[in-house]
């Protein structure tokens, strides 16, 4: 099958994933060397106060800062390649490494969320538009409206005020990994942290979903196969589904990517140890090599999870499979 | 929608105390003197809640206002265009588009800071490449409509075209795009200053509850200092996404004019 | 007996507008094996009343009268009965035929659900479908089955349209515009299939397409504003026609001189008075304007709404 | 009036990035015919054989690969920009779909009076006269000035898109398909009208159709096109009459059986023209031409860098003003 949507088109897609990363880390770079306040020379100053001369020349030699621009670029881009990112200023741990480990922790949210609301929100939205015009349908487009125009963070502390705080079910977050942590401690805790990320992307998803339903129910091949005596169950799931899924199959991915950024609220309010707390915390200290790390992986995330859907679209759609082949 | 505007605009008279002045001692319980009672510095929160409306508004509308402006006029130019001018615009699009806007706005925000309506420009800025896109298509498919190859075949000018032809039809798409991006952006510079990226000096929600969080308010469950501003935001997205949601219909000509239809076709 | 009967069958559409008439009073009977040509403009009602037969309309639409077939009233119906009938006895060849189709599913995949659902085993759907292929002019079945909708020309998805009408073998098939939007060539190509298939069945031919009804069927219905003007054997509309609108429709024909008809017609919400083609009609009288005219009879099955024939 | 030589439009399906023929698809080839001033030439074809294409050329609404158009001395392919913008006016579309050829926000009224408003300023109470004059020279009620398109009907939105063209005073009118959305009553309207107009004004008229019986009452010449070119090229009656190209008798005739093989060239265009639809392929007729017509004694050597054996085809006049289409080499035998 992936033969058959083309090489080339993979490879455009890849290339063109390579130059917004690239792009990124270019974006990085001239933050990082050119703009007032820069943290380098803020820091030579700092050593230069209590340093002698020299030794802030050697430093400048050793990180490179003597060389002309263009070779610092090609050091710093060489030098990303390789997993040097940088050291970050608060836990004097290289960033590449920080951030491994809090990914980790991130992703032990992101995935179990962005498959449940992915799930969610399509199964509703197509329900809600497969029954257009019923009391459900009513009903599921008004409330979930409703939670799409909460912020997450709005229900982050209306969960930890509920759960934790006047139910005392739930902790109150922070959890911490250790070693042989029983994985119902873990659920424990994840539990509403997951519940909010995925309360606040199902509404998208749905409304997307609903509406891409209510088009395909609209067009004539629907009503042919009605003329033919399908049930209504296999119009459901033969036609109406996969043509309302397709549209939505992109959005959906994107979506999820994008919850990564949302999470930097989430775990803030449920002191999540991943990298949105990470993000929060190189904040509050100005911990700019950190932050571009985290801005790196970000970017390299949302790129996957782009080009994931750009290569799945192909795949279903037969369309898009005979204009690939055509260029 | 009005009331919150309203609110706004008439926030200092409204407002019983300056919101940055200590007006009563601290984490006092609601009462007469202080509506929503004080925080822990013994500021007066109904006051901050009536003033953060204006930052908060003012944020959002911006945001959108630049987005929604940029975007479509770079989405028309580009769709209308084509050739050249559409492949680099839409490929750079494309290339951007990929770069996260959250993670961007806060290592942005270090330098900016405390420069929250020059964030609120960037944020705009990034909007307006999503904005594009869907103008772009909108307008790509409108340029193989008739109606633009015979005002092309009158001889009119292609801005002639872009003004009259191509702007109309795409206008509901940026009202209802406008509108829910000013959502959007609220939440978003709320949430931002919630993370305390926000100017010391201007008061707006999500400091607020940058303050409950860091002050300790919610961990000793004083509602009366994160409850309102958490409603005040959530009716006033709720009132805008539902605004959005209703003038969305309007979007399509085919239902704007699937009654009309009913007479000429069967 | 009649295959299928419809009596006194209205449909009504409720629309901001006003209520919007699309079928009024109409009573049809066609035999078995027997071809009708249903013939009208954009908007006088004719889908409808082929949608209405087979009860597809959107919820919201009002039904009122009978839709017998073999006896059996289809608008008293369950769901489950309709379903039954639908594709086995009743086949629709809608409109669009492109846009008939799931472009997601190829052109076999289709036709291999269809034959599965009118009771064919695997192996028989899959043994059956080059030959319903072949009848309806595939000189490569395989090559057919292949292919998806989008791939294939105006001409070639009417075949396949027509093909998946055709693989429960029913007993009336209904046409929803098969000409419209064809060339010549493909057109007089789809005319003769459809006469082709329909040998043993009957048709509703639905068309504003007058020539291609002459050719193929042997009865033509004629409606203007929701309900029928004139009824009647094909030799006899053609070379006497009685109702002024047919004698215009006729001469509107390029070859017959492109004599347009003035005026147009009046929307279903607002319904004049008296006749519905007065203010068009070059014949009109005074009754014509206050009083509307029943469908007369005037001999040998040649029906006729015009005051002019009482 | 109108000189069009050796017009070709050649569209690349997709993007790719290398030019090769493969990749593309010739929709009008080595197009050739001239029109005088108020003539009808209709031009008749299948669906997919070049027709529209060929028309949105002429305008220059599409540019073409090469050839020359010449509009009353110009050279439109030379012109660009402005030159293009100030000649426009005088070539005159008319589309298929009319509703969509109708800016959807506009009232028909504002639509006419821009129009109005391009040939020369006007105020507006002068605008809105003329264009109340031509409202009614269409025979359109005036109580539409103020409607939009959508609320009208086909035929209504029609003739607006044609009192619009009108409005510009153009000296060519090319009308694609205007009808062939409408009913069969309506259409005689229209068409009725545009006879009319023609005979008043002196339109010069390119009528684009696949309906035969139509061109054969509108247009005083016909040329049939397939597959992108021009195969047959004369007087109607003398056309209708004497048919000589195959594809023209099997327009003229369409029972006629011709079998189908799939034609090489287009095959890249699987896509959308198919083997069977194209019916019978170039290949095909090229065959049935070498069985009517006996080779030439002197061959013309074939022209260097075309893969294609159909494309050594020249218009042959057969008798007065009547050209059909052979292969070079190959001479007209009775």
């Amino acid at each position: 099958m992936v033969l058959e949507i083309g090489n080339r088109y993979i490879l455009r897609r890849f290339f063109s994933g390579l130059l917004a990363f690239l792009l990124s880390i270019t974006l990085t770079f001239f933050l990082l060397r050119s703009l007032p306040g820069d943290y380098m020379t803020d820091l030579l100053l700092e050593i230069g106060r209590y340093a002698p001369p020299e030794l802030v020349a050697s430093f400048k030699h050793e990180v490179g800062l003597d060389l002309p621009l263009p070779e610092q670029y090609l050091l710093y881009l060489t030098g990303i390649l390789k997993g040097n990112w940088g050291h970050s200023f608060e836990y004097g741990l290289p960033v590449f490494s920080l951030i491994r480990e809090k990914l980790y922790w991130t992703l032990v949210l992101l995935l179990p969320s962005s498959l449940l609301s992915a799930g969610l929100g399509m199964g509703f939205g197509a329900y809600s538009g497969w029954k257009n015009g019923s009391k459900t349908d009513a009903f599921l487009l008004h409330s979930l409206v409703f939670v799409g125009a909460v912020p997450s963070y709005c229900w982050g502390f209306a969960g930890l005020f509920i759960f934790s705080f006047r139910l005392g079910l739930l902790p109150f977050g922070g959890y911490v990994s250790l070693p042989g942590t029983e994985p119902a401690g873990l659920f424990r805790h994840a539990l509403l942290p997951v519940l909010t990320l995925t309360l606040c992307s199902v509404p998208g998803i749905y409304y997307l979903m609903r509406n891409s339903m209510l088009d395909t129910l609209g067009e004539d091949y629907i009503l042919a196969a009605r003329a033919r005596g399908f049930s209504e169950s296999r119009i459901l799931f033969q036609h109406a589904l996969p043509n309302s899924i397709l549209p939505v199959l992109t959005m959906t991915s994107l979506h999820c990517a994008h919850m990564l950024a949302g999470s930097v609220f989430i775990e803030t309010i449920f002191a999540w140890p991943g990298l949105g707390l990470l993000t929060y915390s190189a904040l509050e200290t100005h911990d700019l090599p950190l932050l571009q790390g985290i801005f790196l992986v970000d970017t390299l995330l949302i790129i996957i999870a782009n080009l994931t859907a750009d290569l799945l679209y192909p795949l279903i759609d037969p369309r898009i499979r005979s204009r690939i082949r055509g260029e | 929608m009005l009331l919150y505007l309203l609110v706004a605009l008439l926030a200092s008279w409204l407002a019983p105390y300056d919101p940055l002045e200590i007006s009563g001692s601290p984490c006092e319980s609601p009462g007469p003197d202080h509506l929503f009672g004080t925080n822990d510095f013994g500021q007066d929160l109904f006051s901050m809640l009536l003033l953060g409306s204006r930052a908060t508004l003012l944020f959002g509308f911006l945001g959108a206002c630049i987005s929604a402006g940029l975007g479509t006029g770079l989405g028309v130019f580009s769709g209308f265009l084509g050739g050249r001018t559409d492949r680099v615009i839409s490929g750079t699009l494309d290339v951007l588009m990929t770069i996260p806007q959250l993670p961007l706005l806060l290592v942005l925000s270090i330098y900016l800071r405390p420069g929250l309506y020059l964030l609120c420009g960037v944020m705009g800025l990034l909007g307006s490449l999503t904005q594009a896109r869907i103008i772009r298509a909108k307008v790509l498919s409108l340029s193989t409509e008739n109606f633009v190859y015979a005002a092309k075949g009158l001889g009119l000018s292609d801005f002639h075209i872009m003004f009259r032809y191509i702007l109309p039809s795409v206008f509901p798409l940026t009202f209802v795009k406008f509108l829910f991006g000013a959502q959007h952006y609220m939440l978003l510079g709320v949430g931002l200053s919630f993370l305390g990226l926000g100017d010391p000096e201007i008061v707006d929600w999500g400091q607020m509850l940058h303050q409950v969080y860091s002050g300790g308010g919610f961990a000793l469950g004083l509602w009366n200092w994160f409850l309102p501003p958490c409603f005040a935001m959530v009716g006033l997205s709720f009132s805008l996404s539902l605004l959005g949601y209703s003038l969305e219909p309007w979007l399509s000509p085919q239902l704007r004019h699937e009654k009309q239809a009913f007479f000429e076709c069967d | 007996m009649e295959l299928i009967e419809i009596k006194s069958l209205k449909v009504t559409f409720p629309t901001e507008a006003g209520l919007v008439r699309s079928v009024d009073c109409v009573d049809l009977q066609l035999g078995a094996r027997e071809k009708l040509g249903l013939i009208g403009e954009t908007g006088s009602g004719k889908s409808v009343l082929a949608h209405a037969t087979l009860r597809l309309l959107q919820p919201d639409a009002l039904c009122e009268g009978e839709i017998l077939y073999q006896g059996r009233n289809l608008l008293d119906c369950t769901p489950t009965e309709l379903r039954r009938l639908r594709g086995r006895e009743l086949a629709l060849i809608p409109q669009n035929p492109s846009r008939a189709l799931n472009p997601l599913q190829t052109v076999g995949k289709q036709l291999f659900e269809t034959l599965r659902q009118a009771g064919y085993s695997k192996k028989e759907a899959v043994a059956k479908m080059p030959e319903l292929l072949r009848s309806v002019g595939a000189i490569d079945p395989d090559s057919w089955a292949k292919a998806y909708p989008h791939e294939c020309s105006g001409g070639m998805c009417e075949r396949i349209v027509i093909a998946l009408s055709l693989a429960f073998s029913p007993s009336l098939l209904l046409a929803d515009e098969p000409t419209k939007g064809l060339d010549s060539l493909n057109r007089a190509r789809i005319i003769t299939l459809l006469g082709e298939v329909t040998e043993n069945r009957a048709l509703l031919f639905i068309t504003h397409d007058l020539e291609a009804a002459a050719l193929l069927c042997t009865r033509l219905a004629l409606m203007y504003a929701g309900e029928l003007v004139e009824l009647g054997d094909k030799a006899a509309v053609f070379e006497n026609p009685l109702h002024p609108y047919t004698r215009g429709l006729l001469f509107a024909l390029p070859a017959r001189g492109m004599q347009p008809i003035p005026g147009r017609s009046p929307p279903l919400t607002a319904l004049p008075d008296g006749c519905r083609f007065h203010s068009r009609c070059p014949e009109a009288i005074a009754r014509c304007r206050s009083q509307h005219p029943p469908l007369f009879d005037t001999g040998n099955g040649h029906f006729c709404r015009c005051w002019l024939y009482v | 009036m109108l000189e069009v030589k050796d017009l070709t439009v050649c569209f690349r399906t997709g993007l790719s990035i290398d030019k090769n023929r493969k990749h593309s698809f010739w929709a009008v080839d080595r197009v050739s015919f001239s029109m005088k001033k108020g003539e009808a030439l209709g031009l008749v074809g299948e669906s997919g054989s070049g027709k529209t294409s060929l028309g949105l050329a002429l305008l220059q609404l599409i540019r073409p690969t090469s050839g020359s158009v010449r509009f009353c001395g110009t050279e439109l392919t030379a012109l660009d920009g402005r030159a293009l913008r100030e000649i426009r006016p005088r070539i005159q579309p008319l589309f298929q779909d009319p509703t969509s050829s109708l800016n959807p926000c506009m009232r028909i009224g504002a639509s006419l009076e821009e129009a109005l408003k391009l040939k020369a300023p006007l105020s507006k109470e002068e605008a809105r006269t003329r264009a109340l004059k031509l409202m009614e020279l269409v025979e359109l009620e005036p109580g539409l000035y103020s409607r939009y398109p959508f609320q009208l009907s086909g035929g209504q939105n029609q003739r607006s898109a044609l009192a619009r063209a009108l409005a510009l005073e153009p000296d060519l009118l090319v009308a694609d398909e205007p009808t062939s959305g409408l009913d069969v009553s309506v259409q005689a309207q229209v068409l009725g009208l545009l006879q009319k107009l023609r005979k008043k004004w002196g339109l010069t008229l390119l009528f684009i159709s696949h309906d035969l019986e139509v061109v054969k009452k509108m247009c005083d010449r016909v040329a049939v096109m397939h597959a992108g070119k021009l195969v047959e090229l004369g007087k109607t009656e003398e056309v209708f009459k004497n048919p000589k190209h195959p594809c023209t008798k099997s327009l003229l005739f369409p029972n006629l059986e011709v079998g189908p093989i799939p034609s090489k060239r287009n095959s890249s265009m699987a896509a959308t023209v198919t083997p069977d639809e194209k019916g019978f392929s170039v290949f095909s007729v090229l065959s049935f031409l070498k069985e009517k017509f006996k080779p030439c004694k002197k061959r013309m050597p074939p022209e260097p860098g075309w893969e294609n054996e159909n494309r050594n085809e020249e218009m042959v006049e057969i008798s007065r003003e009547h050209w059909v289409l052979i292969p070079s080499g190959f001479s007209f035998s009775d």
